[in-house]
């Protein structure tokens, strides 16, 4: 069994590699065959985790508290199907209102929260003062400084002229810095995937080492 | 200077003197030895009550075998035993009764007893506690001012957007791009992909993909140029459908739109890869699109795309993944831009206000932040501990 | 009817969910719908299924370009999704072994190409074009160097530099782009809400 | 110049060959080269090192929310924290969130169990996969038990020894959880922010990057990134395996990539001078 499991992995393995040198039969055959079997297993996913439990179920014991609660969801899901039918396709638009307007709720105060409190909030440090080490605040003020400039960059009202234009470029350069450490810091994990694949087809299918 | 100094200090400190009094007002007074203590819990919405304590100094830990905490229903004699803790134990959370959830509004009493190894046992002082329900959440007030207040700012410039649109909006290379784009594959008289982020509709991201998507299409069902949006999620394309259905619409071509363009490939992020990376090197688009959220896919999609010869037009909030479009891709919008980008393209002076409004956002937070860093240095937390 | 209610219910809908957040007693308001959504999800994914198959048929229908290989798609998803409800989705069964022969070589695999896209990226684009290309391609240099341990051990300092890359300008320009990020997040969620963006419903911007 | 013209309009494909090679040849004729430890992998050696002088130490509570893509960057790292955890007795619970997540998890713990000896439902437990991960995270912060009634191999789960005083985050030293993608910032939202728990996280080298303002913010007890961060950990505790092993792959593929954008960009200056001459 285990043998199989090697044989035809290292099989895939090499089919998708094989893209790299240019598309071809393989390539076309482990696709085509990735996106029926992993559709499959969604449907398995959300069959077994989501419709049966919370809808088939309820409706089998017939708890009316469970019903209750299967109910909504069963009508918004539904409601998308309308799409089929010319006349009554817009019904679809109020699920989907349904779910922008929970999203977008939901998100409003949890930005505010996350993503504006908190990083203001953690930009507030020593900036001066004694007993802080030298080296620590010429750091905050580094990231002091970037925090603005980057912010700064992102003016949509006003021309990138003159001071403004100064430190808005300076921004870009954080960004650019930023991004560049960023994608020198990827390259680790990525070459670690790909180690990865060659210990399996060295290791487990050829058994070189 | 210095003299300069202590006012600033002074003055904040007397604008800040409402708040210190109520930290005293809430400060609760210690008395009992165990100093035990039943108090609602906190942020829920009732039925529970929080138990805590701590033992009497002069007693050694060691000793003790256990801790029984009992719990006088209103009306009954005897107690009900909730339960034997550790020694090291220092609280509890009693949320249920017969009834499974603690009534509200109803006085509860509680009483903890240690019982020693040698036997012998001590009792606590009773001490009374009430669960109910919080309709309003303290510590969430700062972020419901902030809620508020930036709600509130963004609707203003919409607002006055309305009456006065002749304001200022910098240009974006990224925004022309997107036009040259779609003509460019007219031109050539290939298709043009379009791939709005590998997350779900909950995405903000997503939302604005599908904002800049409705722009594209309708623009596409002018030049009657093909376009492709394979989809990750369902319920995406299913929104999906419906925009690029409307823009044709719009333009007066409904029958010129192809169900089967915009379709559902899988859930799986890397099966879906594969799948797009074929129709990148099959039907090679003249331009595609990544917009929205996307993860480790970013560069796999922007590189196979590179190789086709199509212009690249890229744009993420993902923080991660921004390096691989600006590298791989011809065009990027950077963050923010993304969202930005929607408003833009539309030239509606509504959107452009909220534009503005984010402006003015920005403009507050940096004077927060300086604000806050420099009462920081001053001496004066209040500001950082509120955010 | 068709347009006003979608906008009525998306606004409604939204104003309830901001007040949630700011009232515990309505905590569990957000746990129930969070639950409604994956079951509809569940729901909706069977259109998603539909799309899927008739773009296959279509192709096959029509001898498309490589339509052979739609046969090969339409046989997957009807092997794995019989095999599950079937015989089950646990350990052990046909469908967790479809899973491990078929999709994780394939997953990991694809993943694994990004080792060899990364160099050719770098190798396409880092080109000292201009300042900012310049500071991005040193970024990414010296970054990579002091990653691995050779470079630690070769250039002394480098892992130092590296670290304080990454913890100070890189940290800066992460939080300029998050607290950005949040604002147009913040302005396009409202904008939705508000019905002001409502290309689903209606198309183009208004 | 002819080079150098063969390098500006080089062939990807050859560097994906030369990728390849520079990877596949280490295996073969391992360097072995020292590894420096990073802060933020030291917090939680360290953390676990702290706990083992305790009494009764609390457990410590992994969620591996991570599928067969994250395996060669994520499994090294979840071998070697358990193998900290079980040498020195620590309790440990482990769960996952990803649909994909159990079978890589049990693999990886029964192997580690099994080198140890140590006793499942009483030196360790295995509760599977929580269904819904978010409102799982919840789900813990108010009874773990409810959440999972079983463990994953369909023990009651009051029957587990271990798990007698385990409630809620309250009991648990941290919370290690190990994503390729930002699920570590869902922990932190819902089970730091509500709940009060103590978070470390262990995630892919891209996803590395993203975490430190949570670092910095003090959000996050440690952060082990990639599969350095895994050798990192690897070396701490002495036990080096595959992640120490791929290091030598990684350091030539580095030098490989730094080599090629260094010639790529001596070829566009020499070509671009010469055509400026013409």
């Amino acid at each position: 069994m285990d043998v199989l499991f090697v044989w035809v992995g290292a099989f895939f393995t090499i089919c998708i590699f094989s893209f790299l040198y240019k598309d071809n039969p393989f390539y076309k055959f482990a696709e085509h065959l990735a996106v029926g079997v992993s559709c499959g297993y969604y449907v398995n996913i959300y069959f077994w985790n989501f419709i049966k439990p919370f809808v088939i179920d309820p409706f089998k014991t017939g708890d009316p508290k469970s019903i209750a609660l299967a109910i909504p969801p069963l009508i918004l899901g539904l409601l998308f199907f309308t799409r089929f039918s010319p006349k009554y396709g817009w019904m679809s638009r109020w699920s989907m209102a349904f779910l922008l307007g929970f999203g977008n709720g939901v998100a409003i105060p949890r930005i505010i929260d996350q993503r504006l409190f908190v990083q203001a909030k953690a930009t507030m440090f020593s900036l001066w003062g004694s007993g802080i080490g030298f080296w620590t605040l010429i750091n905050n003020w580094i990231i002091f400084i970037g925090v603005l400039a980057t912010l700064i960059y992102f003016f949509f009202s006003r021309e990138h002229k003159g001071s403004f234009g100064v430190v808005a470029r300076i921004g870009i350069i954080f960004i650019m810095v930023g991004f560049g450490a960023s994608f020198g810091y990827t390259v680790m994990g990525r070459v670690s995937l790909l180690i990865g694949r060659v210990d399996f087809l060295l290791r487990d299918w050829l058994h070189l080492i | 200077m210095v003299t300069i100094y202590r006012e600033i200090r002074f003055l904040t400190f007397l604008f800040f003197v409402p708040f210190f009094f109520s930290g005293i007002l809430f400060a609760q007074d210690i008395s009992s030895s165990f100093n035990l203590k039943a108090v609602d819990k906190p942020i829920d919405d009732g039925g529970a009550i929080e138990i805590s304590w701590s033992l009497p100094k002069d007693i050694n830990i060691e000793e003790i075998e256990k801790l029984e905490l009992y719990r006088f229903d209103p009306g009954a004699a005897e107690p009900v035993k909730l339960g034997d803790l550790k020694p090291k134990q220092q609280k509890f959370t009693d949320e249920s009764s017969d009834e499974r959830k603690l009534r509200n509004k109803t006085p509860y009493i509680y009483q903890l007893k240690a019982i020693f190894k040698d036997g012998s046992q001590i009792t606590s002082e009773k001490v009374e506690g009430i669960s109910k329900i919080q309709w309003f959440e303290k510590r969430k007030f700062v972020i419901f001012i902030g809620t508020v207040l930036s709600i509130g700012l963004i609707l203003y410039c919409i607002y006055k957007a309305k009456t006065d649109s002749n304001f200022f909006i910098r240009r974006m290379v990224v925004i022309d791009a997107i036009e040259e784009g779609v003509g460019r594959a007219t031109e050539m008289g290939k298709p043009i992909l379009f791939v709005s982020g590998t997350s779900t509709i909950n995405d903000v991201a997503t939302i604005a993909a599908i904002n800049i998507l409705s722009h594209v299409a309708k623009k596409c069902a002018e030049y009657g140029t093909r376009l492709i949006v394979p989809n990750k999620d369902s319920i995406v394309m299913t929104v999906q459908q419906e925009v690029v259905k409307e823009a044709y619409t719009s333009v007066g071509k409904p029958d010129a739109f192809r169900e089967e363009d915009v379709f559902y490939i899988t859930d799986d992020q890397m099966a879906y890869v594969a799948a797009v990376d074929g129709i990148m090197v099959r039907e090679k688009p003249a331009t595609n699109f990544f917009l929205g959220m996307f993860y480790a896919e970013s560069l796999i999609l922007a590189e196979t795309g590179a190789s086709t010869g199509a212009i690249q037009i890229a744009g993420t909030d993902a923080v991660t993944q921004l390096p691989f479009f600006i590298t791989a891709c011809d065009y990027t919008l950077i963050g923010e831009e993304l969202y930005a980008a929607s408003a833009y393209m539309s030239r509606e002076p509504l959107l452009l206000g909220s534009l503005k409004g984010q402006d003015y956002l920005k403009f507050l937070i940096m004077i927060a932040i300086l604000l806050g860093a420099i009462l920081y240095n001053l001496g004066f937390t209040f500001l950082k501990d509120w955010l | 009817m068709k347009q006003k209610l979608p906008l009525t219910i998306c606004f409604i809908m939204g104003v309830v969910m901001i007040i949630q957040y700011f009232v515990p007693a309505l905590n569990s308001l957000y746990d129930t719908i969070r639950f409604w959504l994956l079951v509809v999800s569940g729901f909706v994914l069977c259109l998603g299924i539909y799309s899927l198959v008739r773009v296959h048929i279509l192709k096959i229908r029509r001898k498309a370009p490589s339509w052979g290989y739609s046969y090969v798609t339409i046989a997957g998803l009807v092997w794995m999704s019989l095999v599950g409800f079937i015989w089950g989705k646990e350990e052990g069964t046909i469908f967790m072994n479809t899973f491990f022969l078929i999709q994780v070589p394939i997953q990991s695999t694809m993943f694994s190409l990004l080792a060899f896209f990364i160099a050719s990226a770098a190798f396409r684009a880092f080109r000292m074009k201009n300042l900012e290309a310049g500071l991005l391609l040193i970024a990414a240099i010296i970054v990579m160097i002091g990653q691995v341990p050779v470079g630690a051990s070769f250039i002394p300092g480098i892992a130092d530099l590296k670290e304080w890359i990454l913890n100070y300008p890189n940290l800066a320009a992460k939080r300029g782009i998050v607290i950005g990020v949040g604002l147009g997040m913040l302005s396009t969620a409202l904008k939705i809400i508000l019905g002001i963006e409502r290309s689903y419903l209606s198309g183009g911007g208004k | 110049m002819k080079f150098f013209e063969f390098i500006q309009n080089l062939d990807r494909r050859w560097v994906f060959l030369l990728i390849l090679i520079v990877v596949t040849v280490p295996f073969f004729m391992p360097l072995s080269l020292p590894i420096e430890i990073t802060p933020s992998v030291k917090h939680i050696y360290d953390r676990v090192e702290e706990m083992s002088l305790q009494n009764n130490p609390k457990p410590i509570l992994i969620s591996a929310d991570f599928g067969p893509e994250a395996i060669p960057e994520l499994n090294p790292m979840l071998m070697a924290l358990l193998r900290h955890c079980m040498s020195k007795k620590i309790p440990v619970i482990t769960m996952t969130l990803h649909p994909a997540g159990p079978g890589i998890l049990e693999r990886a713990v029964a192997m580690v169990a099994d080198e140890y000896n140590a006793e499942k439902g009483k030196d360790y437990v295995s509760l599977g996969f929580g269904v819904g991960s978010i409102i799982m995270m919840l789900q813990i912060g108010e009874d773990i038990k409810e959440g999972f009634p079983n463990d994953y191999y369909g023990n009651d789960i009051n029957d587990l020894p271990l798990m007698d005083d385990v409630k809620n985050y309250d009991d648990m030293e941290f919370v290690f959880c190990m994503a390729g993608s930002g699920l570590y910032e869902a922990w932190i939202t819902y089970a730091k922010s509500q709940y009060n728990a103590t978070i470390a996280t262990g995630v892919t080298g891209t996803m590395a990057t993203d975490a430190y303002p949570f670092l910095q913010s003090g959000q996050l007890l440690g952060l082990i990134g990639g599969l350095k961060g895994a050798a990192e950990y690897e070396t701490l505790i002495d036990q080096k395996d595959a992640a120490y092993r791929g290091m030598d792959s990684q350091s030539a593929s580095h030098i490989l990539i730094i080599i090629l954008v260094i010639l790529g960009n001596i070829a566009s200056f020499v070509l671009k001078e010469k055509k400026e001459n013409k």
